[in-house]
């Protein structure tokens, strides 16, 4: 099974990565761009083959290294 | 009777095709010709530089290894030594700027630490397309990210490089790096293999199929499709290294190591050819041992990976697990891929069976060897009459303000040039120094070279960027020792390029032995060119000098109101000063013409030696030697980096801006306190150095009476603000 | 007197801190190694600067998950002081030991040279060699040093007095001009609630040398040893 | 309108981030974890209603800014 992991900032936390894409997609000329949050993507392998207890065991991987809960939201798709 | 050649000759020419045939005694199969083509490759082989390369001095009672290893060793006293080299990654960091630039640094570092030094400092010397160029700005940014990313992780200070910008770079950019590490003298590993049946062993990343000939590519001209060559480019794993680093110092604390090399261009081929050559042995693989990170991989795929990150070694006997314990202590991969046999031949196995049996020496040894024809680059016509400014302050922060002066502060701030606590000059002065571990002395380290002064004449462009080198350890109080080089060309099998490679390498050969200085390591980038347009001749060179005393030591920054400057060193004709190919020809009035500054090494080798010893005595603490600009931006710059004015007189008899901004060679400039000047000045009579006093330090402007007053936030701001308006304009 | 400094798998600034260490103590400091397990007994603990694991996902983030964490986390539970120099900060943060997250500077490169930093606060073991209001230079070399608090946790800190350093100028005048890095009110450095967790993205131990230049981190050495003591 | 970007390494290219991270689950516990690879998500928003144009306009985007065609490949998704 594969899980793809989003994790991306919560709301409210300032993005320099986004921002500065933004800028510099204005600066290209792409005038019609508006907002840009840039996060990660990270797809995992595992072994387990029940789905419940793939996405408990990922649940647990965001919780504890994937994403850092004070700042950052994460959202898990199996497939 | 017509020959057959196989359609994939894989870069080799008829005739080496033809060579390989006969040393084989039979048809190479798909994995033995990959192995030649690499092991040919100019790259690997050095076919057209290799009988002019050894026109270089090499030898001096403290040289301890020259070139032919992985890096040059020289004695520092104390039981230590300083290794060192320089290495190009033009090629990928032009497809792949970050990529390119921060693996070219990776290579460097493994070529330095596999002989048993720790790594200590950092180098980088650049050359990018011109300022207007669409993709130059890009350039700029993925380099100078790629060497900070590289260098910042693995915790080596970058102290230091140069960039120039001129359009001749516009399709070839050149990325040179270089480190300098300290070892124990008695502590130095080399790479010839010895002992037969003692094990091949394998560390550091698993091997994949990145860069796959790589080698060729940094041996091939680029053409406009050459953007599609992408998937050679590989990835560095600066974590990685820093852990591989760290095992193999560890590792070198015992006493297990009978060789080492690290994986660089061809990968597993050559490290393995040359260690099996060096030492006169066989080597049996297996190659299905490899620690691999794909599935799928063959024979030839491994043979000639570029993966990043790994080392070869050969161990003693029965003491692997020494190894194997240090090295997954790291969390890298270990490996016995093989063992070293009496039969001088590379025998490759997979699964069992032999997919590869070829002879070493006559491949390793034999390599074809090109005297390439070469014609002599013609004199430069004379140059033609020179006005001066209209307004000479404006010429000053024309200068001041251009790409190739203009201040790399946004470089070097990116660069972690602090890290392990020895950086006793940062960069902006004339070397790079940096503390010996624990002791009062130092390594001082730059990188010079004069492109245009190159291309207008070869054999002085050669002279002038060792004898910049050799200065600008000087300048800073250091003994200089020897240089390591790296050869930036275009296409070798063009007469005109070839003769500029000779050129310069008689320059530099001269300047060596004038001045005691020999080279102790090197690297050849050649086909620098994009569809039949060749770089600027760009033999950088790395230099290397010991401060044996850390309290008697110069910078540039102007220190005290009331000091005296004194310039040392004759300018032409003992008037006037040298307009030909100067940055205020080009830059002030758009013209790239006449002849460079002549070297006159003689007066080099003694101007340089009294002002270093005037260092070394304790007299003198503020030094910059005169290059790109002359001696007007030289005064500025060190006003600036002491934020202290000064006033600089124009001798009457002399046409001012050739005064001010000519470049005569061999050339320094000092602030002394005023009661040491007449002892300096009466020294230098009786060594018979030329002396004039030109003005005084004090104030918040800089001054040359009659010509032009700034103040001196004006001319920082012509310094400092080029390069990060630029960098910040939308691409 | 005993100081420990945690080495972690791209650790870099160990050697640095060791050496700034052995020069205020006289000793040289123990080295504990990731995967160990237990801590010696000492009376300073040091998270030094570098790259461990290479920065990659989050700075600090897999360090904070190194066995020794454990200990490390118990230990400043018991009070003792632990010192964390950029790297170290971001492990510490990732950690739990510091409020917050340090995220990639605003300007999206990595910054090496002397900044200037105002000293908030001298109630500490270790700004206590310092006067409130006091300017130091200590350099910095980091790309993500970017401090982010909520609104809650920074009135947290502020009120109860834990802004350690903020990025001034000279003349410790903090605006965002002065602002390096983007970091929430220019914050350089945070002590924990107890006071005896130290983060700080500039590095002291590169400014105890003399020979390198102003020896400003001298003082917050000295601080640290006159507590232990 | 809104898009989102992933960008992803290239088969076969090195990923330290994605290696890492394996490495580190496996320390922490997480046996059953495979192959990790990390990648880059990102959002935009757009002022183009017309999906086929702000297809074409992110599509620019990625090849000139968002990913690094010589190693990452792209993917785009409008909502
Ligand atoms: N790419 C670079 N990286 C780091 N430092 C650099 C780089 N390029 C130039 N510098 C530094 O900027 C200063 C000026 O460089 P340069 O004009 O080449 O000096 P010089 O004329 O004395 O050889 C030097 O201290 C040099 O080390
Ligand atoms: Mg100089």
């Amino acid at each position: 099974m594969k899980a793809r992991v989003h994790v991306t900032l919560k709301n409210g936390v300032l993005d320099p990565q986004g921002k500065a894409i933004g800028h510099a997609l204005h600066g290209m000329g792409f005038a019609q761009v508006g907002e840009v949050r840039q996060g990660k993507f990270i797809e995992l392998d595992l072994a387990e083959t029940d789905k419940a207890k793939a996405k408990a065991q990922v649940e647990e991987m965001c919780k504890k290294l994937l994403a850092n809960t004070v700042i950052e939201n994460y959202a898990i798709e199996l497939v | 009777m017509t020959k057959q050649y196989p359609n994939d000759l894989m870069g080799l020419s008829h005739e080496e095709y033809d060579m390989a045939v006969g040393i084989m005694g039979r048809t190479p199969n798909h994995l033995e010709l990959g192995i030649f083509s690499v092991m040919w490759s100019e790259h690997c082989s050095y076919k057209s530089s290799k009988k002019w390369l050894k026109t270089l001095p090499t030898k001096a009672p403290w040289v301890i290894c020259g070139p032919g290893e992985n890096a040059g060793v020289i004695d520092i006293g104390d039981g230590q030594a300083a290794i060192f080299k320089m290495e190009s990654h033009n090629h990928p960091s032009f497809i792949e700027p970050y990529q390119g630039a921060a693996t070219g640094v990776g290579g460097i570092l493994r070529d330095v630490f596999t002989m048993g030094a720790r790594p200590v400092a950092n180098m980088n010397a650049l050359r990018f397309g011109s300022p207007d160029h669409p993709k130059t700005r890009h350039l700029v940014a993925g380099v100078v990210r790629g060497i900070g990313g590289y260098g910042n992780c693995v915790g080596v200070p970058t102290v230091g490089g140069e960039v120039n910008f001129h359009p001749s770079y516009n399709g070839n950019i050149l990325v040179n790096a270089m480190t300098v590490g300290v070892a124990r003298t008695d502590k130095i590993f080399y790479s010839a293999a010895a002992g037969i049946g003692n094990s091949v062993v394998y560390v550091g990343s698993k091997t994949g199929r990145d860069g796959i000939h790589g080698a060729t590519m940094a041996s091939a001209e680029f053409t406009d499709d050459s953007e599609e060559k992408r998937p050679t480019v590989q990835v560095g794993d600066p974590f990685t290294e820093k852990l591989l680093i760290e095992a193999c110092l560890e590792l070198m604390e015992t006493d297990v190591i009978v060789a080492i090399q690290d994986m660089g261009a061809a990968g597993l081929t050559s490290s393995s050819f040359e260690m099996a050559s060096k030492g006169g042995m066989g080597i049996e693989l297996e190659l299905d041992r490899v620690p691999m990170r794909e599935t799928g991989m063959t024979p030839y795929e491994l043979m000639l990976s570029e993966s990043q990150e790994r080392m070869l070694m050969i161990l003693k006997p029965g003491e692997e697990h020494v190894a194997e314990a240090i090295f997954r202590k790291w969390e890298l991969d270990f490996a016995i891929i093989g063992r070293l046999t009496d039969t001088g031949r590379m025998v490759l196995k997979w699964n069992g069976e032999v997919a590869g049996d070829l002879p070493i020496d006559p491949l390793a040894l034999a390599a074809p060897e090109y005297d390439r024809p070469w014609v002599p680059t013609p004199p430069p016509a004379p140059l033609g009459d020179v006005p001066a400014p209209k307004d000479y302050a404006a010429a000053l922060k024309t200068l001041m303000s251009c790409p190739d002066v203009a201040s790399r502060r946004w470089i070097w701030e990116q660069y972690d040039h602090l890290v392990m606590n020895d950086t006793m000059q940062r960069p902006g002065g004339d070397a790079a120094v940096v503390r010996v571990a624990d002791m009062k002395k130092a390594l001082a380290i730059t990188t010079d070279c004069t492109p245009r002064y190159c291309y207008a004449d070869p054999v002085q462009g050669g002279r002038q960027a060792v004898a910049e080198t050799w200065r600008n350890l000087n300048s800073v109080g250091a003994r200089p020792l020897a240089i390591t080089d790296n050869m930036n060309f275009g296409n070798p099998q063009r007469p005109e390029i070839m003769g500029q490679f000779v050129g310069c390498i008689q320059g530099m050969a001269e300047a060596c032995r004038a001045l005691d200085y020999p080279v102790v390591s090197g690297n050849v980038s050649l086909y620098n060119e994009t569809n039949g347009k060749g770089i600027l001749p760009t033999p950088a060179i790395g230099g290397v000098g010991l401060l044996d005393d850390l309290d008697h030591m110069a910078t540039v920054a102007l220190k005290r109101a009331g000091d005296v400057l004194i310039l040392i060193g004759a300018v032409e004709n003992h008037h006037g000063g040298h307009l030909g190919q100067s940055l205020y020809l080009r830059e002030v009035l758009g013209r790239e013409e006449g002849p460079p500054p002549p070297v006159v090494l003689a007066a080099e080798r003694r101007d340089g030696d009294f002002v270093r010893e005037q260092i070394r005595a304790g007299r003198v603490d503020t030094c910059h030697d005169l290059s790109d600009g002359g001696l007007a931006i030289a005064v500025a710059e060190m006003a600036l980096g002491g934020n202290l004015g000064a006033t600089i007189q124009v001798p009457a008899d002399t046409p001012a801006h050739a005064w001010l901004f000519g470049e005569d060679q061999g050339r320094y400039l000092l602030a002394v306190p005023e009661q040491a000047e007449a002892a300096i000045l009466i020294d230098a009579r009786k060594a018979d150095v030329p002396a004039i006093v030109i003005g005084t330090v004090g104030g918040n402007d800089l001054t040359a009476t009659g010509y032009y007053t700034i103040s001196l936030p004006e001319l920082r701001h012509a310094h400092e603000d080029w390069l990060p308006a630029y960098m910040a304009a939308p691409r | 007197m005993t100081t420990a400094v945690i080495v972690f798998p791209g650790s870099n600034r160990d050697r640095d801190m060791c050496l700034a260490l052995e020069r205020a103590t006289g000793q040289k400091p123990l080295r504990i190694w990731h995967q160990d397990t237990a801590l010696p007994k000492a009376d300073l603990l040091v998270l030094p600067g570098g790259f461990s694991y290479g920065d990659y996902l989050r700075c600090g983030a897999m360090a904070a998950h190194s066995p020794i964490m454990r200990e490390v986390k118990a230990a400043a539970a018991r009070g003792v002081p632990v010192l964390a120099v950029c790297n170290g900060f971001q492990i510490a943060t990732e950690a739990g030991l510091l409020p917050g997250a340090l995220i990639t500077n605003s300007g999206l490169k990595f910054i090496c040279r002397n900044v200037s930093l105002r000293v908030e606060t001298s109630n500490s073991r270790f700004t206590r060699g310092y006067n409130a209001g006091q300017v130091v230079s200590y350099p910095v070399a980091h790309n993500d040093g970017n401090y982010v608090v909520n609104a809650d946790t920074l009135k947290r800190l502020e009120d109860q007095d834990r802004v350690a350093f903020r990025y001034s100028d000279d003349a410790g005048v903090v605006t965002p001009e002065t602002n390096l890095n983007g970091s929430t009110a220019n914050i350089a450095g945070v002590l924990n609630e107890a006071r005896n967790v130290l983060g700080m993205m500039p590095h002291p131990e590169n400014a105890t040398d003399p020979q390198l230049g102003r020896p400003d981190g001298g003082p917050l050495f000295a601080a640290m040893l006159e507590a232990m003591a």
